[in-house]
């Protein structure tokens, strides 16, 4: 019995028509959570007194970082969970959980280097944050190759899903690794602070953002592995009938 | 009735989402020859496969001795000789390394030394040719040669008669008899009328699962 | 508390602006293509499938008429 | 053992098959793969000729002033020494796929542990213990300060075992794939981070004159922890890419 909704979450169908029901709240509360948070960071938060209004990219930047990691263990342990329980929800959700982490991490990316040029006067910097989440691009692009290179679904996922793992277990050890590099190499004159200066005036709609970014990660999830249900499922008459249904609404 | 060797119960195969067959219930025991019939990809290969246990892509149960697959696993494997559609040769080897490969991986069981094998199956003499200097069904020979030397009591051929001129077809014809006759059983497919007696033929198109 | 007195300081960021501005719209750009995208292959796929099944539904009408 | 001429009828049916040994089976594909590497001796050369060669073109591309090249050698050194352990991956498993041995492997009565084990033993005798043995040489042509060759040596001597056994599960992820051999790269190297850290690390604090057995001993770590968890996820993958 305590068993049943596991199945029934297994169940593709089962969880795109339940799911319809979450979309709106999620997309209302996310995207005006991120409103509200970029507007507070951008307009009202007081501009730091050593790095001036640069560091109101944080709002963004670090928001993305925590989601970047964050989602490569949601990839990967879908991915576990479909290659131990079988369940094809999972395998859905690791191949949606792919692209956003990727997209994620590119922003996380590419706003520390905009943020590096006004901070530091370059746009790259050697920095072990920055080193690391490239390192965790690169994790995410090789799971996205890996996944495109394999013409049968069922092999792509499971393969993927291996290297997604393989992946997680070697993320701690990545990290410390480039860490420890890092503080081998590190310039004196680069000190990257801003985190431990802040002031809690500054950190509140960081908090706000933080959380949009998750409510959003929810969302951006929920829509994409739906779209994959779809696809997955498009030969069955279930998907076939929301087809004719749906015509052009959402 | 003694009890079946292989059982397969309600066996479900899909591949690229699509029901190559189902519901295909059958008993194997010792003695029998089994050939699976079908057209071309009414999964004939994959039946063979799922039996090997290199395909995962099935449901139902799979019983070896009465136990299911998981838990008789490595017996099952011990007692399993599979050739495919690849002989599983390596060209670089000669046959006689070849066959020293595939009697370490089962060490120790084997029925005859690998010279009598290969002269068995006519390859008496070459044991130190490299295999890229064989031909397609010298090479096949070869790898038939495992047949004499192993001790499996389940064979699955995949087309084994490829490649094979007459008298090669006639002594693998016996061979498979005097193996059933031995308690062994063997599951082939096979473009080819056999010449044996009591063969039991399934055909997949049988267990083709009709859309509703 | 607003830290901007006019629209066109809050655009500059006393020098910091396009900086800060490039990064939101690239987070923007990121965001929107995240949920369009899964939006925009639903609506495709709706339309293959309404395709196939008129094609479907025109060959079954046509049933009788020998192939070719 | 059952007796060379017994007929078929006692050795099937009058007791069960004796399971084969673990060592037995280990051998023999140890054996077989020394064996093929050995008769295809030119193959075995071709990662450290690419070593000589990119390492040649190092002095080439920057400058061939001596202490531009020791400053340079040791990451240079790891960095080539690391691709070309990549370039031999590829054949790692494939030959075997494509010729149907692989398939034979997965239904063996063996753990598929140690064949995997096995198969990344010869790819390392063959490929990663050439590379390391060369590796003084080329610290001679790149002038590599004298202290650092017994670590140069030691450390990719430990790192190029974990970079075969890391490597393998990329090999076993790629094998069904025709062109496999350039996304093996791009889901490898990210994973190749932590070992080129330490290893080249270990070789330029032993130059600059610290002491460099922490970084040895983390290499040593890593070798450790590969060995027991790489063959599994590479087992596991090559069941997934035969079956597929």
């Amino acid at each position: 019995m305590g068993w049943q909704w596991f199945h029934r979450l297994g169940s593709p169908r089962w969880f795109y028509e339940k799911s319809s029901a979450w979309i709106p709240w999620l997309a209302v509360l996310s995207i005006a959570l991120l409103l509200w948070g970029s507007v507070w960071g951008l307009a009202f938060a007081p501009t730091d007194f050593k790095q001036g209004n640069s560091y109101r990219i944080i709002y963004i930047h670090v928001p993305a970082a925590f989601l970047s990691l964050a989602g490569y263990y949601v990839m990967a342990i879908s991915g576990a969970i479909g290659l131990i329980w079988k369940m094809k929800l999972a395998d859905m959700v690791m191949k949606s959980a792919a692209v956003i982490g990727a997209v994620l991490t590119f922003v996380s990316l590419v706003t520390g280097a905009v943020w590096g040029k006004p901070t530091w006067g370059t746009w790259w910097v050697w920095d072990a944050r920055i080193t690391s989440m490239l390192v965790l691009f690169f994790l995410y692009l090789g799971v996205i190759a890996l996944q495109e290179a394999y013409q049968q679904q069922d092999t792509a996922n499971k393969a993927s899903a291996i290297l997604a793992l393989v992946g997680m277990v070697n993320i701690p050890i990545i990290y410390k690794s480039v860490d420890w590099w890092y503080t081998l190499h590190q310039p004196a004159t680069i000190k990257f602070t801003s985190e431990s200066t802040i002031h809690p005036s500054m950190l509140y709609p960081l908090l706000v953002m933080v959380i949009a970014f998750y409510l959003f990660y929810a969302l951006a999830l929920l829509l994409r592995t739906r779209s994959e249900i779809l696809y997955r499922e498009r030969k069955t008459r279930w998907v076939q009938e929301l087809a004719e249904a749906g015509k052009g609404s959402h | 009735m003694a009890n079946p060797l292989i059982q397969l119960e309600a066996l479900s195969c899909e591949r690229d989402e699509r029901v190559l067959f189902s519901g295909l219930d059958l008993s194997v025991f010792a003695g029998d020859v089994i050939q699976i019939e079908g057209p071309n990809g009414s999964g004939k290969t994959t039946l063979l496969r799922v039996l090997t246990t290199t395909s995962a892509d099935f449901s139902g149960e799979i019983r070896w001795l009465g136990q299911p697959l998981s838990k008789a696993r490595l017996d099952y494997l011990n007692n399993l000789l599979y050739i495919g559609h690849l002989p599983g040769i390596k060209k670089g080897l000669t046959p006689g390394e070849n066959l020293r490969w595939f009697c370490g991986l089962n060490q120790g069981h084997q029925r005859m030394s690998m010279e009598e094998a290969l002269a068995a199956v006519g390859l008496a003499g070459y044991e130190d040719v490299p295999c890229y200097q064989l031909s397609a069904g010298q090479n096949r020979r070869v790898a038939l040669a495992r047949l004499y030397l192993t001790p499996a009591r389940v064979w699955i051929l995949d087309e084994p008669f490829t490649a094979i001129d007459k008298q090669g077809v006639a002594n693998l014809e016996k061979l498979m008899a005097e193996h059933a006759a031995g308690g062994g059983c063997v599951l082939l497919t096979t473009h080819q009328e056999l010449d044996l007696a009591g063969v039991r033929k399934v055909n997949l198109l049988g267990y083709r699962q009709v859309r509703s | 508390m607003l830290q901007f007195e006019s629209l066109s300081e809050l655009w500059n960021m006393a020098g910091h602006g396009p900086y800060v501005w490039a990064c939101y719209l690239i987070t923007a750009i990121a965001i929107v293509y995240l949920l369009v995208s899964p939006l925009r292959r639903r609506r495709q796929l709706f339309e293959q499938l309404r395709r196939q099944a008129r094609i479907e539904a025109a060959g079954q009408s046509d049933a009788r008429r020998p192939d070719f | 053992m059952s007796g060379r001429a017994a007929g078929i009828d006692d050795s099937l049916q009058a007791q069960a098959t004796p399971v084969p040994g673990l060592w037995p089976g280990f051998w023999a594909t140890l054996r077989r793969d020394l064996l093929l590497a050995f008769r295809h001796r030119g193959e075995m050369a071709n990662p450290i000729l690419f070593f000589l060669m990119v390492i040649t073109m190092v002095p080439l591309g920057i400058s061939p002033e001596k202490a531009v090249l020791a400053m340079l050698a040791p990451g240079m050194l790891w960095v080539v020494a690391l691709l070309a352990t990549l370039l031999s991956l590829d054949g790692l498993f494939r030959s075997d796929f494509e010729d149907g041995t692989l398939e034979q492997l997965l239904i063996a009565p063996q753990p598929l542990y140690f064949q995997v084990l096995a198969k990344v033993l010869v790819h390392w005798l063959t490929s990663g213990l050439p590379l390391t043995l060369m590796a003084p040489l080329l610290g001679v042509m790149l002038s590599l300060p004298e202290g650092g060759y017994g670590v140069l040596v030691l450390s990719l001597l430990l790192g190029t075992a974990s970079l075969s056994l890391i490597g393998s599960i990329g090999a076993a992820l790629t094998v069904a794939l025709r062109k496999g051999g350039l996304l093996l790269s791009l889901i490898i190297l990210p994973l190749y981070v932590p070992v080129l850290i330490f290893g080249a690390s270990a070789v330029t604090s032993v130059v600059e004159g610290f002491p460099a057995s922490g970084q040895l001993a983390i290499l040593g770590a890593f070798l450790a922890t590969s060995i027991v968890l790489a063959p599994l996820a590479a087992a596991g993958a090559l069941r997934i890419s035969v079956n597929g």
